[in-house]
């Protein structure tokens, strides 16, 4: 993966001296060996900063938010899933894709740093990773460790739909070729299996833990709204406090607002202190979508109307 | 007694409403049990705890003078969602007080020295205290002229205009000075904004505390008055105002640097506020 | 010092009794969650763990919390107290959050006012903590003076040595509820676990990953609140969220508000609260003086490396390192101390 | 729709949720629309979701 980084680093270096852009959000190294943290370069020396790995889980196109205002252009570094949210953003006018380049970087697969850690030396130090196909390999100060993407994966990468960036301006490296270590949906289809009852009893479970940080609803690139429903003092829909009635309006709440547009990018899980899959709810409404509007993965392909804002006479009506 | 650690209000009752402008209420309101009132101690500067069942708390300076009598009066504007409820109140009708929070005017220091108060718009509410209490029977003679220079942005804006016009005045060796920031026809005193009014009226420093309320601009703006005319940052006082949930010191959100404004102030001289970060 | 020893054989036991006692908290495992419950019985509790999710502040100050019920028409006021706290014990917390716990009391118990709902629950609460056996590559519990190891705070010490608990009495309330538990201690061969135990903390020590400098930091922070530091990196990669401060065992901001449960009836609930959300400082007529991420990021490490120094004497941090594992974006409050101490250097 | 099978997947009783397109004119079918929900929310008993005692 060190071709990779320089190469991001190269492109990062070229726009920036050439004036293209004023910024550069990239991944760098983080403060674990096994993770990396978002960087924000604004001069060409910068761009050794930049580095790209298994680690970068990172969805970065949620800051091109934070900048839509900025006088200058924004150039950002994304992984397949991540490009999906640069389109949706687009789609919905949050920014304009004159002030913004996208570095698109086929993605192998993000491990999930904590398991990783748990395998390695916590003094050791990263020096290399390789991408092998169904493995990486970490090589660090202590040892070389070879990590099973299929063992070691975000789920999210396990059932990835395109590692490929679906915008791009500048593509670094190989396409990839679209690899499945699981069926997308099966967890989805598990839960749904369950009688009424063992699915209460799996969400409140599930739900009573949350903390209500709102890392899910922050880290979402399509959560767009200046004043949030769960903000609001005036009226107060959902309170601060937290119990099981409150947390199960929020995380409802939640799943449905980003409902048709969604991009299905996994960060809301990863961010979770609780480790609560919050993504098996959004995932339940990606299935019902494609089930019953045929509708693709929102934000992978640009101009496509967000299902719930689209009406063909053909579509599905159980309300008349 | 009042026991503050509790959180708990005690239940008051509203005896008069006074609109001293379209959104500014004057309360007055008692105890229900009156042996909180004879414990409460309250001083002139400091605040309490306003509870309004369903919308929650909020900080309110206490506008009364202790020297007044057994009632405590709150001036309140209507910005939000608990201050709209309170405005639709009447007399007879309850709601929660706790405290009195925060410290007070250092009224003890100001013994023997003459007061220039300046007040914009809503703000005199906070000073107002004070100048009730130096001007008592049982302190006046503690303190010299007492002077109240006053502005509002109209005429309607005014508060308090009994005081200013009627009861102040009459009192001895007072000076009341009001202004309005635009002219206006049924308006025959002085037109312009407090910190050239302040200009004008230029008070000496000599033997004299400065105590200042209003909004961040107006304060803004007077303060280098002052300063021309030769106060030192220590005759300079003011009050400031943050989002407050406990005022205990344990919320955590009124602090400016290691200060928390609910029991460290709201009364800072222009010395101590320089001394702390701009975060207000 | 006063110390005894517990066979592991006889820990379900005593945990047992206790929950029959009190009211027993401690270390429970919800999927790949570790966090403080209240148990029933010993074979809830889950002690194999080196750091909890969430930390045991919430025995004393709950995420959600209720001060008392009202029943208000406008005109009638009536009001309840909730029931005061009960016995409990806090078993197998971790020495950095029993430290926490002692970072928290001066701002509960002193200065000017004391806090009813705190002190109530820490009076009747016997704190029972449980050094660690490992040290994770983000424990930094070394550099505010705490150890894997360390006693400061709790009631009672125990030390898996072996076979055994090895148990250090630290206060009269630890030996009462010892000597009202006489059956499941033994004082034999105390003098060489004790030995051993100087021996395992010694050796965790070693284990330190992160290196964490703290000199010159307060004094940087003491002559420079508007340092250029605040605008670089940190804030720009922060997203808001109030992960940091919720699993952090020293935050203690709260909110208060009214929870309507009737036309006439609601709580008075307090609730956690975060440095973090915009919300936080925004007054009603629409003032806010921490506006942005950069304010709100600078309040937070300023209040964990000065403002809490300033006031109670303690760094507002113990080094649990859960904050560097959970936030979202890996702002890691060492390499922030650590950039700090480098900006005062260059200075 | 997709609220209702969202709702139903985190364990709400199917039958809690309705939503009908009835015009302003439709008088008869908003009554006879009101009374099978009636009917159907009268069976499913009382709701036990969220009904959590709020400590």
């Amino acid at each position: 993966m060190m071709n990779l980084t320089k190469q991001i680093r190269e492109q990062a270096k070229k726009l920036l001296e050439e004036k293209k852009v004023d910024l550069v959000i990239g991944f760098g190294q983080g403060t674990e060996l096994a993770r990396t943290t978002p960087v924000f370069i604004d001069s060409p020396e910068g761009v050794s900063a930049l580095t790209w790995g298994p680690f970068c889980a990172n969805n970065l196109a949620k800051y091109l938010i934070d900048y839509k205002n900025a006088p200058g252009n924004v150039a950002v570094v994304v992984k397949g899933c991540d490009s999906r949210s640069v389109i949706r953003l687009l789609d919905d006018n949050q920014i304009s894709r004159d002030k913004i380049v996208v570095i698109g970087v086929p993605c192998a697969g993000q491990l999930e740093w904590q398991k990783v850690a748990d395998e390695i030396k916590p003094d050791a130090a990263l020096k290399e990773t390789v991408d092998n196909g169904d493995s990486f390999v970490v090589k660090t100060s202590t040892g070389d460790h070879t990590f099973n993407k299929k063992d070691y994966m975000l789920h999210r990468c396990l059932v990835c739909e395109n590692p490929n960036p679906v915008i791009a301006d500048f593509t670094i490296g190989e396409e990839l070729p679209v690899k499945n270590y699981a069926e997308r949906f099966a967890e989805v289809e598990e839960l749904e299996q369950l009688g009424l009852e063992e699915k209460s009893a799996y969400w409140d479970k599930q739900f009573s833990r949350c903390l209500r940080c709102y890392a899910c609803r922050n880290v979402c690139s399509v959560c767009t709204c200046a004043l949030c429903v769960f903000d609001q003092m005036k009226p107060m829909w959902v309170s601060k406090r937290t119990n099981l009635s409150e947390n199960t309006v929020f995380h409802i709440t939640r799943a449905f607002h980003v409902a048709g547009r969604c991009v299905d990018c996994g960060e809301c899980d990863r961010v979770c202190p609780m480790d609560i899959p919050i993504r098996k709810l959004n995932q339940k409404i990606h299935k019902d979508l494609k089930d019953l509007f045929d509708s693709p993965t929102p934000g992978s392909k640009q101009g496509l109307l967000s299902a719930l804002g689209e009406f063909s006479l053909g579509d599905p009506e159980e309300f008349m | 007694m009042p026991n503050p650690t509790a959180l708990t209000p005690y239940p008051v009752t509203i005896t008069k409403i006074v609109d001293e402008t379209s959104d500014v209420k004057t309360f007055t309101v008692e105890f229900d049990d009156p042996e909180i009132m004879e414990n409460f101690g309250n001083k002139p500067g400091q605040v309490c705890m306003l509870s309004v069942f369903g919308e929650g708390e909020s900080t309110i300076s206490i506008t009364s003078s202790p020297t007044r009598g057994k009632f405590l009066e709150f001036t309140v504007k209507r910005v939000g969602r608990l201050t709209e409820v309170l405005h639709q109140m009447e007399v007879g009708q309850k709601f929660g007080v706790r405290g009195p929070y925060g410290n007070w005017f250092p009224y003890e220091a100001m013994k023997g020295k003459d007061l220039f108060f300046v007040g914009g718009g809503f703000a005199l509410a906070p000073i107002r205290s004070l100048i009730d209490f130096a001007l008592s029977d049982q302190y006046r003679s503690d303190y010299g002229r007492v002077e109240v220079l006053y502005g509002a942005r109209s005429v309607d804006d005014m508060c308090f205009k009994g005081d200013l016009a009627e009861r102040w005045p009459k009192l001895h060796n007072t000076g009341i000075y009001t202004t309005i920031d635009r002219p206006q026809d049924d308006w025959k005193g002085h037109v312009g904004f407090v910190p050239n009014y302040v200009e004008e009226v230029a008070p000496s420093p000599k033997n004299k505390v400065a105590i200042i309320a209003g909004p961040p601009i107006m304060i803004k703006f007077t303060l280098p008055v002052f300063a021309k005319l030769g106060f030192k940052d220590e005759q300079i006082i003011t009050t400031l105002e943050m989002r407050m949930k406990c005022c205990l010191g344990k919320c955590g959100r009124c602090n400016i640097g290691s200060k928390f404004v609910c029991v460290d102030g709201p009364v800072f001289s222009q010395a101590e506020l320089k001394g702390m970060p701009k975060e207000y | 010092m006063k110390a005894k020893i517990v066979n592991k054989g006889q820990l379900s036991g005593l945990l047992d009794k206790l929950a029959k006692d009190y009211d027993l908290v401690a270390p429970v495992k919800e999927e790949t969650i570790t966090l403080f419950k209240k148990i029933s019985s010993a074979q809830d509790a889950f002690l194999d763990y080196t750091n909890s999710d969430v930390s045991p502040k919430g025995c004393f100050l709950p995420q959600s919390e209720k001060i008392f019920s009202y029943t208000y028409t406008g005109d009638s006021l009536e009001i309840v107290k909730p029931e005061s706290a009960k016995k409990t014990v806090l078993f197998g917390a971790r020495p950095c959050d029993i430290k926490a716990i002692t970072t928290l009391d001066p701002v509960f118990e002193g200065e000017k006012f004391g806090d009813e709902f705190y002190s109530s629950k820490r009076e009747n609460t016997v704190i029972i903590g449980l050094s660690c056996s490992k040290v994770l590559s983000t424990c930094f519990c070394y550099a505010f003076g705490g150890g894997p190891c360390d006693g400061t705070g709790s009631d009672l010490l125990f030390t898996e040595i072996g076979d055994k608990y090895y148990v250090e009495i630290n206060t009269d309330k630890g030996q009462a509820l010892v000597d009202a538990n006489s059956q499941f201690f033994s004082s034999e061969n105390t003098d060489q676990l004790a030995k051993d135990k100087e021996e395992l903390a010694k050796k965790l020590a070693g284990e330190f990953v992160k290196k964490v400098d703290l000199t010159g930091v307060k004094e940087l922070l003491d002559s420079d609140f508007e340092l250029a530091y605040w605008d670089e990196d940190p804030y720009k990669k922060c997203i808001g969220c109030g992960t940091c401060t919720y699993v952090c065992p020293t935050c203690h901001c709260f909110d208060i508000f009214d929870f309507t449960t009737g036309d006439i009836t609601g709580d008075r609930i307090r609730c956690w609260d975060s440095c973090m959300y915009p919300e936080y400082t925004l007054m009603a007529g629409g003032h806010n003086p921490r506006p942005t991420r950069k304010e709100r990021i600078r309040n937070r490490f300023m209040h964990k490396l000065k403002y809490h120094l300033d006031r109670y004497n303690m760094v507002g941090c113990v080094g649990c390192g859960r904050c560097i594992r959970k936030c979202p974006v890996n702002i890691d409050i060492t390499k922030i101390i650590n950039d700090l101490k480098e900006v005062a250097q260059n200075a | 729709m997709l609220l209702k099978r969202l709702l139903e997947y985190v364990g709400f009783e199917p039958g809690r949720l309705t939503a009908r397109w009835i015009s302003a004119s439709e008088g008869a079918k908003f009554a006879s629309t009101m009374d099978e929900v009636t009917e159907k929310i009268k069976s499913l008993g009382p709701n036990t979701k969220m009904r959590d005692e709020i400590l």
